[in-house]
């Protein structure tokens, strides 16, 4: 299969970036906009194109899905280790380059409406270059550190995309909190990286992931405290993807990091840049299920649970809508996770990492519906809290219906796209571990609740008195959000299972229906306790609230997790590390080399009382002296 | 006149011409000229080192050698090979930008860009030089024109600043002394004559004890240059007095001997004293990585910030150069590179910054990406490709330090290697501590609002050095190879 | 060659005036004096020569010679001494040598 | 023996005779032009140094009390260009200020007259001619010293030189004395053939030692230098801290290399020793000097000390790096001196303070101090970093590396004081510095000569391989 055309998809955005970036001051906002919709207008039917090609004319040889990459040397370490540039084309990379374009070009369409009359308007779109083309990078990458590399951009991309509103002192620290949390965690990635290189003696993913390679088969060859290095080495990795996906307990930025534009929350931190993480662990899954018989493994199931929960149950309690949003992406996100914890490897087996690719693909979808949806409602009402807001589906019904769609989705109410993905991994979270499958159930039913005591809360209770009416928002931004709908509703459709798995044998999928059933149920209830709540103005949620008491509270204060870290950089690192530092090196080492000096000019002003000036104390000098070596050198230093 | 000697002759040749201009329009002009034919030099240098190198595969090429004190043996030897043609073309590149930020040096110009260039002297020499007293001779010019150049020129406590620096430095090289005599005189172990001669002293088995005896004396000679923790306090009052131009040259070129030094004499020459004093200087060096990081965060003087993040980025060299496998030496030699742009770029905008704010405390700016967007956007590229961002030179060198560092397999090592690591985290915080509250935020200052918007040639010297780092970030692969394959006959020497 | 007296009486006998001499030069108060003692620690010297060469080498007389030059070389530096003296009695009207501590440090 | 044989003594005879020539100028000339005799005695040495260089044969003289060969042409040849850059320097102080005190010529005569001490000394062949060289070349500077009748402390340095000099010079004669008592003879050939290690000796030597060590003023000798320096005419100060310095190593060299060879066991400690505490109590003064005489004493002390490490070596190497290393100290040291002498000459001005701003006002004075502060420093490329270097060579290629270490410590004690003069000079403004002033020709031409002199030596090797050669050949 010739791919070389796909080089294209990640270079036009980059030279959209360039272009954008380097004559922001000549390029007309209006100009701009077009330049980046078409650019990325480009890659995503190149993307198509790719898909088609993959999926339906080369990509499947005697029932396996091959993969085809191309790569080029871009530095050496040693004679094995190198970092290498290339594509790397497998179903997931592929599934990853539709998310990715048909996301982005939806939040490019939509932003330029949501970022019309904005000064920094050119450099925005920038910057949306630049990290679509990181994205793109990243989904592509060959080889371990070609993916870190990547991942460093994307980073550095969300953030100078939340710290876009750059004079907002809340934008700054949160996209500082976001870069260094996650670079954190990236901390962990590269030794992982490193400690792969040097006992499997490849950065190249194509190699490590053969289940019958070296890297797979000697796992046990080197252990590390009771553990195989290996072992160690996906544990590290996974902190990294833990980061990125804002998993327990590396999810603190995720919150903050809404200071950005909606747009970019709903691109980088509800669609594309968050899923990272779940990429990466898909990208390794072969090592992760493999080494050590899946202990990684089941870590990262654990995680993904716990992180599902945990977000949910501070979903509910929050007000600023974009939080909200955010938080159940971290719990969708902890969602995909669990799925691969849970996944086996041969065809059938394999249908928890199926869902989580699967999951992955439509909550893209409706997630970014949601967030942009959101931007609409803000937009109009120039505001994120919930308080200020109800009543609005009269106003704007285009986003109603849409985000309707989106929130049904999100609870898993057949038939939207939702339903399907969350039920496979329901299927199989039950196969695998009944503990895992009743916390997922559960975090269904709060999913369902809390997003629709947002939707309530935005579109119905009770009528706030606007100070200038809200209308609906302009076409610019409606389309993306009608594309989205439509795909929310089919993307269900979509067999996944014949394309992404995770032995690239396509299986089977059906659909198991008493966990469906139980699952829609599940749902419906959750929907069900938010219209009695919420769609009427009443006191049960603050009854039910004061209920719950302290609990409540910390659910609220994000169960303090905040206060924590703030604790230990601010209280800790600086104060009790680096500012002794500092002032030791002032003080000791900075002071020794000062003594050194002054103590020898206050000796020599010591000793000045030698030089008396009496030349009878010269002779005597003389004399002593001579009579000193002679005595010395006769009696002592005789040799 | 061979390609090399004339790293040397056309800056005494611009010097002559410096010592009859009038003002500053000339001098300027004059240095300009001198320093652009440098670069071009140095640019046709690594073209030529390509081309010989394919026909020449001796460890030096372009060597020439004179004699010129028989009776001890000294010669005038020089040669190059990748490591100090990238160097050379990073001090032929600063030094030029340095001109060009040092555009409207108004008191005593002459004698400022006379001091300027006389350094650059001592640089290029000692690059070029394979003779170690000749190295050592050139290693003293470049130092000691720093006394006067930040004497007379500096601010602040600068008297104080420069005696401070000059003396650790002259130190140092005294210390060093002593350490090449010892080699001198033990470069007859095997029979042969007494030789200065650098690859003919490599020859020779110096015996262990003499060699455990003199590495430390050797490498600290040069490690103090190279910022060693504790040895490097002479950093953070130097850089803060120097004059912006004098800072560039300093930290971007002069620092760099340090690491030169060592890997090129206490390495190569001292391989089993290196290996039996490893330890000590790692760990050494790996504090110097970690405290540098963490006392830069707490500064609040840009210059001090950027000269902590120095000593932390060299430790780094110092740490890879112990580590005795290319990969790391290879990192070291690509970090000095890219800190040598690196830092060079941060001094000029800082001393753009500073020039127009007339203060360096980041407590008193805010909200300059407003105002002066270009310096303010160059500050953040800066300041992402010191953090280690791909696409900077920064990353690359970094990630060859820590695999090259990682190859190395036992506990210790594996410990040290993991510390420094970190850095990237503590780099990260302070870095964008320094760009959130300087160059984002609200506006602090009314005056601020009509600051001076770049020049042309401050615009020059930005991109001048901006390239270089793109550049490596971005196709390493020529660079890197070319300093690889030049390592091969120095790592033998330790295995 | 003195009968009954040996060499060692006599080189002890020099050696005391040499000490002499030096105790006098550093404790005399008054410049004249302490040139004197000078001339003591000279005439030692001067009569060790004789005496050695007497005694010890008795076939040359390099001992001899010399010891005239010195004394002829003392006379000198004598003359000079005492002219400086002269010279500074002129600004300060004084030789004591505590009048000659001003430069010191 | 005929008559040309005495052309061994070229160098003093024409001395001898320059001095005499003078002595008849003097009583010829009248009052109002006696000028002249500057131009004419600066003349006539210029012409003497030169013939100084050219070639002569060498051998003994009266039965080996006299005794010359290359090296000590050479060096006879140094101090002839030492003394010629001094006169430069001085020839405008005794325009200005001594010629109409009538007392022009005995300055010339003096010092010539020391000088020719000197060329006694270093070509002495027995322990007399020896001895009247050394005073012979001591007494006329006493006299010098005191030259400056005006001034008190000139008078005051006069005293002190002459009473230390008389006590060194009784120590010292004790000590030949004793050594002539074991030894038997004051011929240095014969000495060195019979001489061996015992108590006696070492007495003898250690006495004699004394007085060349206070001539270098070596510590514990040392402590005359500084007054005597900081009284004495600035001329003279040069002249001690250079010239005599240079022919009391030279000799003290010659002996401890050739006659006293067997006790190099002893000697080499001795050295050590004071090496050592010599660059230590030198450079500790000097740190707090203000009075810029006083602040060179003090270095020229330090530098002494540098000067051992070569010494100690005992072999021809150490004989090239001390000469070599002579040779460009006389320029570096000369060239301080000469912009001091300048200054105070124009101005009166003798301390640090008085140096701040230097540079704006007179910025070729300050390059030349700054030069010669440099060389003295020890730093490329001026000359004296190559002295240092060699001589540290030297001490290192016996496995001194622990005193090379303590001298290079010394070496950046020294470069701090080195640089406090450089501060006042180019760092520090000050509104009311020294004016700008144009020295006169000789000045210039002093300190043009110790400019270039400080430039090239160091870089220009053929001259250091000659020295190379010569003392090779000396030893065999």
């Amino acid at each position: 299969m010739n791919i070389d055309y796909i080089i294209l998809i990640p270079i036009i955005p980059f030279v959209v970036f360039l272009l954008l970036g380097v004559f922001h001051k000549r390029i007309k906002p209006a100009v701009s906009g077009y330049i980046g919709v078409f650019g990325l207008l480009a890659s995503t039917i190149l993307s198509f194109y790719a898909v088609y090609q993959y999926f339906f004319v080369y990509g499947k040889v005697n029932e396996i899905y091959q993969t085809f990459s191309e790569k080029s040397v871009w530095m050496n370490f040693t004679e094995t280790l190198h970092i290498d540039m290339g594509i790397l084309i497998d179903p997931i990379s592929v599934m990853m380059l539709v998310v990715v374009s048909v996301v982005s070009l939806m939040v490019h369409i939509y932003s330029r409406g949501y970022m019309k009359g904005d000064e920094g308007y050119t450099k925005f779109f920038a910057f949306l270059g630049l990290f679509t083309f990181s994205m793109y990078g990243l989904v592509l990458a060959t080889n371990l550190f070609q993916i870190y590399i990547f991942w460093e951009l994307v980073g550095v991309s969300s953030y100078l995309l939340i710290g876009y509103y750059y004079t907002k002192t809340s934008a700054i620290a949160a996209a500082k909190k976001a870069f260094i949390v996650t670079r954190f965690a990236d901390f962990g990635f590269l030794i992982g990286i490193m400690i792969i290189g040097y006992y499997t003696g490849t950065f190249d993913f194509e190699t490590l992931n053969n289940p019958e390679g070296s890297a797979i088969l000697n796992w046990a060859a080197t252990s590390f405290m009771g553990l195989s290095v290996i072992t160690w080495a996906l544990i590290l990795i996974f902190i990294g993807g833990a980061g990125k996906s804002a998993m327990f307990p590396f999810h603190i930025w995720l919150p903050d990091a809404m200071e950005g534009p909606t747009p970019v929350s709903a691109l980088i931190h509800a669609a594309t840049m968050v899923v990272a993480g779940v990429f990466l662990v898909a990208r390794l899954f072969p090592m992760f299920y493999f080494v050590e018989d899946g202990f990684a493994l089941n870590i990262v199931a654990y995680v993904g649970a716990f992180s599902a929960l945990f977000a949910a149950i501070i979903a509910i309690t929050q007000t600023d809508i974009k939080r909200v949003l955010a938080f159940s992406t971290m719990s969708q996100l902890g969602y995909m996770i669990l799925a691969l914890g849970v996944s086996g490897y041969e065809a059938h087996e394999g249908v928890g990492y199926m869902a989580s690719m699967f999951h992955l693909f439509t909550h893209a979808m409706f997630k970014a519906l949601l967030f942009l949806g959101a931007g609409s409602v803000i937009h109009a009402v120039h505001s994120n809290y919930l308080k200020d807001m109800g009543g609005l589906r009269k106003y704007m019904p285009v986003t109603n219906i849409t985000f309707l769609i989106a929130a049904l989705a999100i609870a898993g109410v057949p038939p939207f796209a939702g339903f399907w993905s969350k039920d496979e991994i329901l299927v199989a979270a039950f196969e695998h571990n009944k503990l895992i499958y009743c916390v997922a159930l559960f975090v269904a039913g709060l999913t369902a609740f809390y997003m629709f005591r947002l939707y309530f809360g935005i579109f119905w209770g009770k009528d706030t008195a606007y100070m200038h009416k809200p209308k609906e928002s302009p076409l610019s931004m409606t389309f993306p959000l009608i594309i989205l709908a439509l795909l929310s509703i089919v993307g269900g459709f979509i067999p996944f299972s014949e394309f992404v798995t995770a032995d690239k044998s396509g299986f089977q999928a059906h659909l198991n229906y008493p966990l469906a059933a139980i699952a829609i149920t599940v749902g419906i209830i959750g929907v069900a306790l938010a219209w009695v709540f919420y769609k009427k103005e009443n006191g049960l949620s603050d009854i039910y609230a004061k209920a719950f008491g302290p609990l409540y509270k910390w659910a609220i204060d994000k169960f303090y997790f905040d206060e924590i870290y703030l604790f230990i950089t601010k209280k800790v690192l600086f104060k009790r590390v680096s500012a002794p530092i500092a002032k030791f090196d002032k003080k000791v080492v900075d002071g020794t080399m000062e003594g050194i000096g002054n103590k020898t000019v206050v000796f020599s002003n010591k000793i000045k009382g030698m030089q008396s000036g009496k030349v009878q104390d010269y002779g005597f000098a003389f004399v002593a002296g001579v009579v000193v070596i002679a005595l010395v050198f006769i009696y002592l230093w005789t040799n | 006149m061979d390609i090399l000697s004339l790293f040397i002759i056309v800056p005494i040749i611009t010097i002559l011409v410096l010592v009859f201009t009038k003002n500053l329009k000339q001098a300027r002009v004059v240095s300009m000229v001198g320093s652009s034919v440098q670069l071009l030099m140095a640019i046709n240098l690594v073209f030529a080192y390509f081309k010989e190198r394919a026909v020449n595969s001796s460890i030096m090429v372009f060597t020439k050698d004179i004699v010129w004190f028989e009776p001890f043996n000294i010669h005038y030897t020089i040669g190059v090979d990748g490591v100090s043609v990238a160097l050379l073309l990073l001090t032929a590149i600063v030094v030029l930008a340095g001109v060009f930020i040092s555009w409207k040096m108004c008191d005593l110009p002459k004698e400022f860009f006379i001091s300027l260039i006389v350094l650059s002297i001592g640089v290029y020499g000692f690059f070029i030089s394979l003779d170690l007293f000749t190295m050592f001779v050139f290693f003293e010019i470049a130092v000691i024109p720093m006394y006067l150049l930040i004497g007379i020129w500096g601010s602040g406590p600068k008297e104080y600043s420069a005696m401070k620096l000059t003396l650790m430095l002259m130190g140092a090289s005294a210390i060093l002394l002593v350490g090449i005599l010892g080699i001198y005189f033990n470069s007859d172990a095997d029979g042969g004559a007494l030789t200065f001669n650098i690859l003919e002293i490599a020859q020779v088995n110096i015996p262990i004890e003499s060699q455990k005896l003199f590495f430390p004396l050797t490498f600290i000679g040069f490690a103090v240059i190279g910022a060693l923790f504790p040895f490097h306090t002479w950093s953070p009052d130097g850089h803060a007095s120097a004059p912006t131009a004098v800072s560039m040259l300093h930290a971007g070129v002069l620092m760099k001997l340090g690491g030169y030094g060592v890997f090129r004499v206490a390495m190569y020459l001292l391989p089993l004293g290196a290996i039996d004093w490893s330890w000590v200087f790692i760990i050494l060096s790996v504090i110097g990585v970690v405290y540098g990081a963490f006392s830069a965060i707490k500064q609040t003087d840009l210059k001090y910030i950027n000269a902590y993040s120095s000593v932390s980025h060299l430790g780094l060299v110092l740490f890879a150069l112990l580590m005795l496998n290319k990969t790391a030496w290879n990192g070291a030699i690509l970090q000095s590179l890219s800190h040598g742009f690196m830092t060079a770029l941060f001094f000029a905008l800082i001393g753009m910054i500073y020039g127009r704010t007339h203060t360096r405390d980041i407590g008193k700016l805010g909200g300059l990406l407003k105002v002066i967007p270009f310096i303010s956007v160059i500050y953040v590229i800066a300041g992402l490709a010191s953090l280690g961002l791909p696409g900077f030179s920064g990353f690359v060198a970094e990630m060859n330090i820590f695999v090259g560092a990682f190859q190395e397999d036992n506990m210790f090592m594996r410990v040290a290697t993991i510390l420094s690591v970190s850095v990237i985290v503590i780099t990260a915080v302070y870095i964008l501590r320094v760009v959130g509250i300087m160059l984002m935020g609200p506006i602090k200052k009314e005056a601020y609002l009509k600051l001076e918007k770049v020049t042309w040639y401050e615009r020059f010297g930005i991109l001048l050095l901006l390239i270089p780092i793109v550049g490596i970030g971005v196709a390493p692969l020529w660079l890197s190879d070319m300093i690889l394959e030049s390592l091969d006959p120095f790592i033998k020497g330790l295995l | 060659m003195i009968e009954g007296i040996t060499i060692y009486e006599i080189l002890t006998l020099t050696t005391i005036i040499f000490f002499i001499g030096v105790y006098g030069f550093l404790t005399r108060t008054n410049l004249i004096s302490m040139l004197i003692s000078v001339e003591l620690i000279l005439n030692a010297s001067v009569v060790n020569f004789v005496i050695i060469n007497k005694y010890l080498y008795p076939d040359v007389l390099q001992g001899v010679f010399f010891s005239i030059f010195i004394i002829a070389v003392a006379a000198a530096e004598t003359a000079l001494a005492i002219s400086i003296i002269i010279n500074l009695y002129r600004q300060i009207s004084s030789v004591e040598v505590k009048d000659t501590e001003i430069m010191k440090y | 023996m005929d008559f040309s044989s005495f052309l061994l003594m070229r160098h003093e005879i024409i001395l001898l005779a320059i001095t005499l020539l003078l002595l008849v100028a003097e009583v010829s000339i009248a009052n109002n032009k006696k000028n002249s005799i500057v131009h004419l005695a600066i003349f006539l040495f210029g012409i003497h140094t030169i013939v100084g260089f050219l070639k002569m044969d060498y051998g003994d003289l009266f039965g080996g009390m006299f005794h010359t060969n290359e090296l000590i042409k050479f060096f006879k040849s140094v101090l002839n260009i030492g003394v010629l850059i001094l006169l430069l320097q001085s020839g405008d102080w005794i325009e200005e200020k001594i010629l109409h005190q009538q007392r022009g010529t005995e300055f010339f005569m003096l010092l010539f007259s020391s000088l020719l001490g000197m060329y006694f000394m270093i070509s002495a062949g027995d322990f007399l001619m020896f001895y009247l060289g050394l005073e012979l070349s001591t007494l006329p500077v006493a006299a010098l010293a005191a030259y400056d009748i005006t001034k008190r402390i000139s008078s005051e340095s006069g005293i002190k030189l002459i009473l230390s000099a008389a006590l060194a010079s009784g120590v010292s004669l004790f000590g030949i004395s004793i050594l002539y008592a074991t030894t038997g003879s004051i011929y240095f050939i014969e000495i060195s053939e019979i001489i061996t290690s015992n108590n006696l000796t070492i007495l003898g030597f250690v006495l004699f030692f004394a007085g060349l060590g206070f001539k270098i003023s070596l510590v514990p000798f040392h402590f005359w230098t500084a007054d005597v320096y900081e009284g004495a005419p600035i001329s003279i100060a040069a002249y001690l801290s250079v010239i005599s310095k240079g022919a009391a190593v030279f000799i003290l060299m010659i002996l401890l290399f050739t006659v006293l060879k067997p006790l190099m066991a002893i000697w080499e400690n001795i050295i050590y020793v004071i090496a050592i505490i010599t660059m230590f109590i030198g450079n500790l003064f000097a740190l707090r000097q203000q009075n810029m005489k006083r602040f060179l004493a003090f270095s020229s002390i330090a530098q002494a000390g540098f000067i051992l490490l070569g010494m100690i070596t005992g072999n021809q190497l150490g004989i090239a790096t001390v000469v070599y290393f002579v040779l460009i100290y006389v320029f570096s040291n000369l060239a301080a001196f000469g912009v001091v002498q300048a200054i105070s000459l124009q101005t009166g001005k003798e301390n640090m303070k008085d140096y701040e701003g230097l540079y704006r006002t007179n910025p070729n004075l300050s390059l030349v101090m700054m030069l010669a502060l440099f060389s003295l420093a020890g730093i490329p490329p001026v000359a004296g970093f190559f002295g240092k270097f060699f001589l540290f060579t030297a001490a290192a290629s016996k496995g001194y590396y622990l005193l090379v270490f303590l001298a290079v410590v010394n070496v950046t004690i020294s470069l701090y004081y080195y640089l406090l003069v450089v501060r006042a000079m180019f760092l520090r403004k000050n509104e009311n510095a020294i004016p700008y002033f144009k020295s006169k020709i000789y000045m210039k031409l002093g300190l043009l000569i110790t400019a270039v002199g400080i430039l090239v030596i160091g870089l220009y090797s053929p001259l250091y391989n000659y020295i190379h050669e010569l003392s090779k050949s000396f030893l065999n």
